[in-house]
């Protein structure tokens, strides 16, 4: 394939290989050369992914769920991030990493459980090398940054990835992990999507200059790269992950991207933001540069992008089914995995509640 | 001013709206409450008529909000902090135990810190984890803070300039899940009374249900439900929970000598224990039966699809109820 | 190997180095833990012994120790962290009641976090601010954690093992003043009972002592002066704080007729609060006289020169005893 | 004054006016010119700051003082900063800052109060534009940035210095005020005494760069002062103040220095740090090369420098009678000024304990 010469359409700092018009360009520190198959898939990628998200929308306006949080926007972030962890790799989410979860080979519906409110997450880490979802922002850097320090002492070959918004970049915790990750050097990759908004607050009250310079106070490198451009998040995520598993410490990744979407479905955007940003984002879109790129080089073709919509209908058909069945946990397993080990005192609160429950059976 | 007829919500928002005007000094902060005017909408329009100087949306870091209280505090102001869901307070819990509780103590006076913190708090809006919390028996454990919870709009109206007012720090939980019940405000009626008094809001002989925040109009429905079995019920809104207006609460106890406490928070070493510890020694002798508690299990909050078992309801309360006169 | 007499200390000690040497996957960490051995050398020599990756020196950040060790535990590690005063215990507690507590709930089991966090607690050692807390109700209020306190050396030494060795997360408190005590410690003996289980260290028939911590030596010493007046005191070492052994406690209690509770921390809705809760419940009829409590005011802990009126001392303890079994 | 051009003795990022052996150097972007007495006085308050702290030491070592946070070895960093502060400043020191509540005038005699245990800190605050002793690290750095963002809202002219160690440098709160401090513009100037050390942990331990430049992450300047060189902290100090009270935001100065002593009285350095070391850094004193500037230049002599010890005896035993003098308080304030609005649950135990003590009297 020719990788055309051209200029990046942002600033100078910004990694990018595939322009919004889906022209391949050089990076001078970053590159890739993937097979056509590899190419064709995160495109594939990156549809279903959207489609996890539109189906997941469609089951929360239907009240299905009670609510979502919309990745719309940041599939080639997240993608990109998601094909760069290998085997010994383990992610910890934010709630808004449905592509990386996917890349990990979490089952989508598995993802709707907590937000259906029937559970806090249905899928086991350990099986997937993917934590659950954090809620209390900043909070998992610090997990992630632990877990590359157990790597360390196993003498595993694996890294970390924590994702994090630009919001929860002003938080203690995550600039704890900083310290932590560059004194130990951990193997851990800082993975942030600057998405431009944390609920209705713009960037600039949490920081007044990019973020990914915020790496250089702590002693590690940081860099920005397209977050609508899969192809320079994959190059740029491998490279960082490639970097901790040689023993070198953490990197931080600023994904620059927008979210689309409201922040989750509660959410009404309009009350705080200009619909001609979200104009000038669309042009920006992940899924179409790819698209063009493909098409444009002729590694895809009519037929090809016909049958990942029709995966994707499937994979749509085989959330909501599987959405809908999702049942309600009964009542009494609210005591259940409080301990590990069990407890007297909860013994005696189940024992209650079953009585009480149960004096209730037959009264109807 | 006529009374007009406002959610709790808006009486909250009306009366920081009043703290505003009335004191230049006083400050809204935290995360969101600016151009979105909070995500429950409590301090909607408020930048907008006061500016971002007063009404500051601030970096998602709650250390940070509490922290930065504390300094603007000692320079004169009054901030209200807004922590915007219960769970989200526990980055802040240092700030709040090692400053905002003890700078007054550690300064022997010389340093006031008038500073409301705001939670909304409780369950049974079917939400996510973290955000269905009761946390406000950490709040009372800790000496040099205050804490009050308001059930009703009008309550709500007035507690929080009370709150804004007063040179102790306050910790102000509002009950979420009540931010949309309604009921007739007046302005100029003032205060119907002061912030550190509970209130009889239903008068009874049989049994005392001692409750705050979002479990009052439970136990008013436990009360009307349980009125139709011939059952009087007094029900006492305590509104102050540190510290507790006792005179209030043993006088009804004394009276009905039976007692139940209400409480969505896990009731193991919690506030409903302090509650039940105090009436059972101070009615020793007039109690028929022992306090019961009825509050959330000892478990975290639960996922929403089962949370209505977890939380108080009407059942739970009048099984308590028969279970504490049949004693 | 015989037993040797150590200090309660020295036998945290060596409670550590036994579980180090047990299990490769324990580790501790902390500030000053390592070269230094700790400011009360609870650690010391086990980074010499054990390496800098096993024992470690941390930055200065307790949600950074508390949250590293998180993902160290999800990792398959058994941390032990260190926390190096009681007041110091705030800046993690977010870490402590949001992820360590519910991750076991969150994950439906799948992943376990078997961490210890070890807190010196207390005070009576003439500190400054900060230095002298006993914040156990907290984290008794916080389902999903279990809390426990040693008293004395041979439970130090056991009890840090069984902490270590559960796969719950433990809150491990420490009481600091008395790191110096002394008794015969015998590692070849077994462990004496479970980590779950309530201790009568002293039989009586009048009046049952409820405590734990730096509190048992004073109950004990207060039932002993009482003896010499002819008094027959119970005292009850709790052990576990959370879950409470109730059946010792109760059954106690329904021996004497008379409970008092006797713990260092501030009294308002503490976990004292939650043993005469429940005491007055479950011995409703049995309880003689009101449940007591001697226990630290709701004042923050005072400055050293005042401290011993603070605290519960002999003197209060037997004012209980008296006001007790006079009602 | 003849301004000798004589390169620093460290690195070329430590700004340096006064060599270890009395040389005044120059530097390209910070300079000070003072009148001879204002060279004199800062000599005088190094002498008199040291000896503060030696009486309070031996204070503790007689059991007047349950604890004593020695300074030394730090008076040039603290005399610096807190000569450059002014009128309508405010500082909010950790508990080390024996030197910089010197310069505002607190009364050492109050200091002592909380090291005897008989309060928290003997001054008002207010009074003194220098705020008590925090103990719990790092939380100060917010308070300081709030009440920088109060400035800010007054109108008011001043400026504020928060102060913290290497060791904080590490927590969470401090870094949430470098974000908040930047975000909002707030003047205020973070002073990090790098004593090389946090009780026994090395800088090491927390950061792999040197600490000045972590506000480089944040976007505010960051500089690195020798801190035994009183004149380059004063300049460097006033500088920064300066910067803020103009609306420019916040300034890391990292103050380079050696904590002398041990942590506090009931630490033991030996255990963990090599007698070496501190032989370095005793050729770096910070009273002696002024002494030697002074000296050298002819601005005082033999009877000055005598005068000044003099002066210090004085003080000394000032602090001696006054520590002396500082009662025990009455046991029942322990319940005075929990609240400023009182409390019912207070009175009911003020009550109690009241009786209870009562019930003593004339019982012996
Ligand atoms: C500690 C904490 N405070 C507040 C919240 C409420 N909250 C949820 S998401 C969010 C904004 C997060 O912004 P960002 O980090 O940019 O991530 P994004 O949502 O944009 O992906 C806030 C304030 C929370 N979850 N945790
Ligand atoms: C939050 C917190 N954790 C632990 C401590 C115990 N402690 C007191 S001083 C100190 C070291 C501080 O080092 P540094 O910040 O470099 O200041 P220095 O003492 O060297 O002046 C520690 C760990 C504390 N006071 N606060
Ligand atoms: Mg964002
Ligand atoms: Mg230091």
């Amino acid at each position: 394939m020719a990788v055309q010469s051209v200029q990046p359409s942002e600033g100078p700092e910004l990694v990018q290989l595939l322009t919004p018009e889906g022209e391949r360009v050089e990076h001078p520190d970053y590159s890739i050369d993937l097979t056509e198959d590899e190419y064709r898939e995160l495109y594939r990628d990156l549809v279903l992914v959207r489609r996890i998200d539109t189906e997941a929308t469609a089951l929360q306006r239907q009240g299905e769920l009670g609510l979502w949080a919309s990745l719309l926007g940041q599939e080639a972030a997240q993608v990109g991030a998601g094909r760069a962890l290998t085997g010994g790799d383990f992610a910890f989410p934010t709630y808004r990493e449905h592509g990386v979860a996917y890349c990990k080979g979490v089952d989508p519906v598995t993802l709707l459980g907590l937000f259906r409110g029937v559970n806090q997450g249905g899928w086991n880490p350990h099986d997937k090398g993917f934590q659950l979802y954090t809620i209390v922002i900043g909070s998992q850097t610090l997990h992630a940054t632990g877990y590359a320090m157990g790597l360390q002492r196993d003498g595993a070959d694996g890294a970390v990835m924590a994702f994090f918004g630009d919001g929860a970049s002003s938080q203690g915790d995550v600039n704890e992990a900083f310290v932590w990750s560059s004194v130990f050097q951990a193997p851990v990759v800082f993975f942030c999507q600057n998405n431009q908004w944390a609920i209705s607050e713009p960037l600039e009250r949490q920081s007044r200059i990019p973020l990914y310079e915020r790496a250089k106070g702590f002693g590690f490198p940081g860099v920005r790269v397209d977050g609508n451009d899969v192809l320079a998040v994959l190059a740029v995520s491998r490279a960082a992950l490639e970097r901790a598993r040689e023993g070198s410490g953490p990197t931080l990744v600023e994904a620059y991207t927008y979210r689309m979407g409201p922040h989750t479905t509660s959410d009404d955007p309009t009350r705080y933001r200009l619909a001609a940003e979200l104009e000038t984002w669309k042009l920006k879109d992940p899924i179409e540069r790819m698209k063009a790129y493909l098409s444009r080089t002729g590694m895809a073709d009519h037929d090809y992008f016909a049958e990942v919509d029709t995966a994707a209908d499937e994979l749509a058909a085989h959330i909501r089914a599987g959405c809908l069945a999702l049942d309600d946990p009964d009542p009494i397993t609210l005591f259940d995995n409080v301990y590990a080990g069990g407890s007297t005192l909860l013994d005696e609160e189940r024992e209650q509640l079953a009585a009480y429950l149960g004096s209730f059976e037959g009264a109807h | 001013m006529a009374g007009s007829t406002l959610t709790l919500g808006k009486a909250l928002n009306e009366g920081l709206r009043k703290a505003l005007e009335d004191d230049p000094k006083v400050l809204i902060m935290g995360e969101d409450v600016g151009r979105l005017g909070g995500v429950f909408r409590v301090t909607d329009g408020l930048q907008k008529d006061f500016g971002e100087d007063r009404v500051i949306d601030t970096p998602l870091a709650e250390s940070g909000i509490v922290g930065t209280a504390v300094g603007l505090a000692i320079r004169g102001f009054r901030p209200v902090c807004e922590i915007q869901f219960d769970g989200f307070v526990f980055p802040a819990f240092d700030q709040i135990v090692s400053q905002v509780a003890k700078m007054h103590y550690r300064s022997a006076g010389n340093v006031k810190l008038p500073i409301t913190i705001r939670i909304p708090f409780g369950g049974g809006i079917g939400a996510v984890e973290h955000h269905s919390e009761s946390p406000e028996s950490y709040f009372c454990h800790t000496p040099g803070l205050k804490v009050v919870s308001c059930s009703n709009p009008v309550d709500a109206y007035w507690m929080i300039q009370q709150a804004i007012a007063s040179d102790d720090p306050i910790v102000f939980f509002e009950p979420k899940r009540r931010y949309w019940d309604k009921a007739e405000v007046d302005p100029s009626a003032g205060a119907p009374r002061s912030l550190w008094d509970a209130e009889v809001v239903r008068a009874g002989s049989e049994v005392t249900l001692l409750t705050y925040g979002p479990s009052v109009k439970v136990c008013l429905e436990a009360a009307a439900a349980a009125e139709t079995e011939g059952r009087d019920i007094e029900v006492v809104d305590l509104r102050s929970l540190s510290p507790i207006d006792w005179k209030t609460v043993i006088a009804s106890v004394r009276k009905t000598q039976h007692a139940i406490v209400v409480s969505e928070a896990p009731v193991y070493a919690s506030l409903a224990s302090e509650i039940a510890a105090r009436i059972s020694e101070k009615c020793f002798y007039e109690l028929e039966s022992p306090v019961l508690r009825v509050c959330g299990f000892s478990t975290p909050y639960p996922t929403s699809r089962i949370e209505e078992d977890y939380l108080p309801d009407l059942d739970r309360i009048l099984d308590a109820v028969d279970r504490s006169l049949a004693f």
